[in-house]
């Protein structure tokens, strides 16, 4: 029997090797932390790296050019050296700026986008802890990202970082509900909180998947999770606390070099969270689509599906204009969150009957 | 980088670590979205489908925190001028500055008339690549921006050699 | 190097005006460096929260003393100057300043040069429309439609290089004709480019952002430009006929050779919102495009053979004392050239500009009060301004 | 648009206007290719006002305001008005000494006078009285002089910046 924080895939290998046995249960378990840590943070780095480069390209071929091609085979480092660079630049903190604030606002974000990973169902037993609340887990993190915004945008001491933050902050703040409906319906289908018993109820094809399965109000809760989250995430077309046509760069105009790429590193990271999220909920996470084809290893399902709302999220972006907040408020109260009662009911009736 | 920065002379850490530097920076030339004139349209022109300057890694970035070159494309004006100073002050080290076309450089056409035009950016701020044309075709600013990267290639953390000598 | 003292600045902002809660107005400069100020506006604005309460401009950031250098330099001198004033548009410049002259000195044009004269401006009008089209998408956060109508401008940009060596600031229309005939083969490209043309607009310009729906959301209803307002404010071009008003130089004060050709004048119908929002002189700039396009072919079919300069013209050109007030129709509306001549001097006595973006820039004030900020660049967007032109 | 109902010839404009106003229209040449009615300067805010709303008038539309530099002692203010109703033009002319260069504003009339006097005060140094806004426009607002004059003086110096094109020295 298999205690409930065994799931954490570190702690087992950490427990099963020999060499650590002198230390205390306690440091292992806090060993298997850091490196825990230590791994996500460079899968988010890797992804952000590749992310970064597959946007670009993918942006150039939408408009008939190339993208980054000098540095690299196809660009590929391109990325590299945008982040070596960004590393060495100066690091400026200007005055009238509030210090304290100003240098803890991408760490609180970035924090943010980094908890929320470990709560993912990579594969079958691959996750770094299976909590039994684990999709509450992630919208309380995932809230945590507004003190972290509007410390940004305050500290700044600059009136486009003001209007970016609180324009985000609004936006999150009230995309929250639809999210949170949304995430509703799905656990109302399986039962569960927890991450890895919302996929297993998706096995056994793609037609059993919440987004087929309870046809059309799964539907639409996926849908509604998708334009919400891509509200909470700040990607076109609800980019606004970043517009760069109206407030320059939002909350993120006085920040510089390292600082900044912590903004844009955790704005990725939170792609990947959004995209592996509604990969779990509605996408039978690392399940494969029909039996046939399940030779093929759960991780790379829930990758190659994650990775398909990451590049839906790309073209999206390069795709559409932006909306205007009073715009964006209404389609958050009157349209989706309407329509997610709708779906929540529908799901209630379904199960029920 | 402050600390090792001209204190050591060219030994290989540094020349190694100056490589890694140089290509990170010229790799990812970041300009200020920031046009002022004629030049300006050529400019974009110039980040646009046919020449694409994301082929070498240039993005424009809207806030000057984050740009690390400043390209002067168009007439400086007397009004303008300390909006200029301004602006190259708020970029971080390591920035660099392109003087696109003959206004930016010298006054061009309104060298001789121009009451309320500045005779070029460099009285105001140092500039590390002139670009020549009136304005110069998207060519003309790729090849100025080669040259800058050519400038930052040499660049070294080592000591200088004028340093040493004075 | 101009001192700015930074520190006294954050004193003065450090104090607070009252003790206690009080609210007050935010101000907001945005520009003259801002993505979305077309150049070096600066707006000043007044604002509680994302409404602006007022929004007053200041220009001059890029005043280039055009009219000193036209007092100073010959006639043929002044038309480089007329390139740089209004540089997305140097033709319809060239074209206003030399009919000027022209009418002035009392001398024909010959028709092949009026032909040539016609077809590159209203090239020049497609290309600049294109312009603002793509900057529009952009303003409004959609950033591929400004790439692509980069990708059909360069094309028209190919058109003016092989005409005569230029890409931006051509000096083609000289007084008494145009500098270069066409080359061979130009009428085929010209043909061979309308085409596909046409084509994009209406496959690729109008599903991407025209019929967009976030975009009509963010662009009808907003910045409403009354008709008595429009005429009040003198307002002219696009931004005049987006709010319902149908008047065109080029069909009601006919001047070259405009009253020979068949084309329509596109006015705003408040299709998706009120007559005068952004949406409407956002279409109206996209159908004058096919509207030219109908021109350019009608010009190129009845284009006859002949010399392009008048042979009178000498290296010297001598303009008789008197005053004259010319104005054409350029993309951005109507550019008029006052122009005075003592009959002794090598060049203009007094050359004022009336610069359409001028005139269209100061209704900002009116118009975009109360709204918020992203309907302000919406609206700075819409009237298309080029800050040479403003400013000259 | 309905045109050319209500055209009327310069001269009929011009014979109207004296009957209205009598002695404030000066006597004009109507001859040359563009003839400009000269009006009294402290009359021209009423007789704007008249030919913008009188009904078979209607200068709704103020295309242009220019400043010009006569001669030694005079300034001319420039009005080019025309009737999008009636597709008709007339051209009046402000004659005003240089030193009291003061009008009446006729940014009450036209809106878009505004600008166009604020542009005029700047670079040729014409005051408009009454105007609600009256300052600099393109120089800035601690510019010397006004440009346009062609007895003008370049400054030296502006914030610390040399104004000239610094002259080459014969080294």
């Amino acid at each position: 029997m298999i205690q409930a924080e065994y799931y954490n895939i570190f702690v087992k290998i950490i427990d099963q090797l020999a060499v650590l046995d002198f230390l205390p249960p306690v440091w292992k378990f806090i060993l298997a932390s850091v490196i825990a840590a230590l791994v996500f943070f460079h899968v988010i780095a890797i992804f952000a790296l590749v992310a970064i480069w597959v946007e670009r390209k993918v942006a150039g071929h939408i408009q008939d050019r190339l993208g980054p091609m000098e540095t690299g085979w196809h660009g590929v480092l391109q990325t590299l050296a945008d982040a070596i660079k960004l590393l060495i630049k100066e690091d400026i903190i200007a005055g009238g700026i509030d210090r304290r604030l100003f240098v803890l606002a991408p760490v609180i974000v970035f924090m943010t986008a980094l908890a929320v990973f470990v709560v993912f169902p990579v594969g079958e037993n691959f996750i770094v802890s299976d909590l039994n609340i684990g999709i509450l887990y992630i919208v309380a993190i995932s809230t945590l990202v507004v003190p972290g915004i509007i410390m940004a945008g305050w500290s700044s001491n600059n009136k486009w970082s003001l209007f970016g933050a609180m324009r985000s902050a609004a936006q999150i703040v009230s995309y929250e509900v639809p999210v949170g409906l949304a995430i509703v319906c799905a656990v109302m289908a399986a039962g569960s909180l927890s991450m890895q018993t919302i996929v297993e109820s998706q096995a056994g094809g793609f037609w059993n998947w919440f987004i087929f399965s309870k046809f059309p109000f799964g539907f639409i809760a996926f849908f509604i999770y998708f334009v919400a989250s891509l509200a909470e995430i700040n990607r076109t077309p609800f980019d606004l606390p970043e517009a760069e046509s109206e407030i320059v760069a939002g909350y993120m105009t006085e920040y510089s070099g390292m600082r900044w790429s912590f903004f844009f590193l955790a704005e990725y990271g939170n792609m990947l969270a959004v995209g592996a999220i509604a990969t779990t909920l509605f996408l039978g996470g690392w399940q494969t689509p029909i039996s046939l084809l399940s030779f093929i290893p759960g991780p790379v399902w829930f990758t190659a599906k994650t990775m398909f709302l990451v590049f839906v999220h790309i073209w999206l972006r390069w795709t559409l204009p932006r909306l205007r907040v009073d715009q964006l408020m209404y389609m958050c109260w009157k349209v989706l969150t309407p329509f997610a009662f709708v779906s929540i009911f529908g799901i209630g009736l379904w199960m029920t009957f | 980088m402050g600390y090792i920065e001209g204190r050591y002379g060219d030994n290989i850490l540094i020349t190694s670590v100056d490589k890694i530097f140089n290509w990170a920076r010229l790799s990812s030339l970041w300009p200020m979205t920031f046009g002022l004139a004629c030049c300006a349209i050529e400019m974009m022109a110039t980040g646009a489908s046919r020449f694409d300057l994301d082929r070498f890694g240039i993005m424009f970035r809207a806030s000057p925190r984050q740009s690390d070159v400043m390209i002067i494309a168009g007439t400086v004006t007397m009004k303008m001028s300390s909006r200029i100073v301004r602006l190259y002050e708020q970029m971080p080290e390591p920035k660099y500055v392109i003087s696109m076309g003959s206004c930016a450089t010298c006054g061009g056409p309104y060298w001789e008339h121009g009451y309320h035009v500045l005779k070029g950016v460099d009285k105001i701020i140092p500039v590390d690549v002139y670009v020549p044309g009136c304005p110069p075709r998207p060519e003309a600013l790729i090849d100025g921006l080669l040259e800058l990267r050519e400038k930052i290639r040499k660049d070294t953390l080592a000591k200088k050699e004028d340093k040493v000598s004075a | 190097m101009p001192e700015i003292k930074t520190d006294d600045v954050y004193i003065e902002l450090g104090k607070h005006p009252k003790a206690g809660f009080a609210t007050d107005d935010m101000i907001l400069q945005m520009g003259p460096q801002h993505p979305s100020t077309h150049g070096v506006l600066r707006i000043e604005c007044v604002t509680d929260g994302e409404i602006i309460k007022k929004a007053t401009c200041h220009i001059g950031y890029l005043h280039r003393c055009f009219e000193k250098h036209a007092e100073n330099v010959m006639w043929q001198g002044v038309i480089p100057f007329t390139d740089r004033m209004d540089y997305l548009a140097s033709m319809g410049q060239n074209f206003s300043y030399v009919i000027t002259v022209e009418k002035l000195m009392g001398i024909e044009v010959p028709e092949r040069a009026e032909y040539m004269r016609v077809i590159t401006a209203e090239l020049q009008r497609i290309a600049s429309h294109l312009m603002a089209y793509g900057t529009y998408g952009m303003d409004i956060g959609a950033f591929t439609p400004f790439l692509w109508a980069f990708r059909e401008r360069e094309y028209v940009l190919d058109l003016f290089e092989k005409l005569c060596g230029a890409r931006l600031l051509y000096n083609y229309m000289w007084i008494g004709g145009v500098s270069h005939d066409v080359y061979d083969g130009f009428a085929e490209e010209c043909m061979s480019f309308l085409d596909t043309f046409e084509r994009v607009v209406f496959e690729e310009f109008n599903p991407i952002l025209t019929y967009n729906k976030i975009f009509i959301e963010r662009t009808a209803n907003v910045g409403i430009l009354s008709p008595e307002l429009a005429i009040d404010y003198g307002i002219t071009g696009p931004c005049l006929r987006g709010s319902g008003v149908d008047w065109d130089l080029r069909r009601d004060d006919p001047y070259s050779i405009y009253d020979r050709f068949d084309f329509e004048v596109i006015t705003g119908k408040g299709e998706m919102g009120t007559v005068g929002d952004c949406w409407d002189r956002f279409m109206v700039r996209v159908l004058e495009m096919i509207e030219s396009v109908k021109i350019i072919r009608q010009a190129l079919q009845q284009m006859p053979e002949g010399p392009i300069m008048n042979e009178k013209i000498k290296k010297v050109i001598r303009v008789p004392a008197g005053r004259v007030y010319g104005r054409t129709e350029a993309p951005r509306g109507e550019l008029g050239y006052y122009l005075i001549s003592d009959g002794k001097g090598r060049g203009p006595n007094r050359l004022k500009a009336r610069s359409p973006c001028f005139s269209n820039l100061s209704v900002l004030e009116e118009i975009s009060r109360g709204c918020m900020l992203a309907d302000l660049i919406a609206i700075i967007g819409s009237l298309d301004i080029v800050l040479g032109c403003v400013d000259r | 648009m309905v045109q050319g109902e209500f055209v009327m010839t310069i001269e009929e404009i011009y014979k109207k206007l004296r009957k209205s106003f009598g002695g404030t229209i000066l006597e004009s040449d109507l001859e040359v290719l563009e003839p400009v009615v000269g009006i009294e300067p402290q009359s021209i805010a009423e007789v704007s006002g008249f030919l913008k709303n009188e009904p078979d008038l209607k200068f709704t539309s103020l295309m242009c305001l220019s400043s010009v530099d006569l001669d030694e002692e005079n300034l001319q203010v420039v009005y080019h008005l025309h009737s999008m109703d009636h597709n008709h033009k007339i051209i009046l002319g402000v004659i005003i000494p240089k030193n009291a260069a003061k009008i009446p504003t006729v940014s009450g009339v036209w809106r878009t006078a505004n600008w166009h006097e604020r542009e005029a005060f700047d670079l040729m140094g014409v005051e408009f009285e009454g105007h609600p806004d009256h300052r600099r426009i393109l120089c800035p607002d601690d510019w010397e002089g006004h440009p346009l004059r062609k007895d003008y003086v370049v400054q030296e110096m502006y914030n610390g910046l040399p104004v000239p094109y610094p002259k080459e020295e014969d080294d």
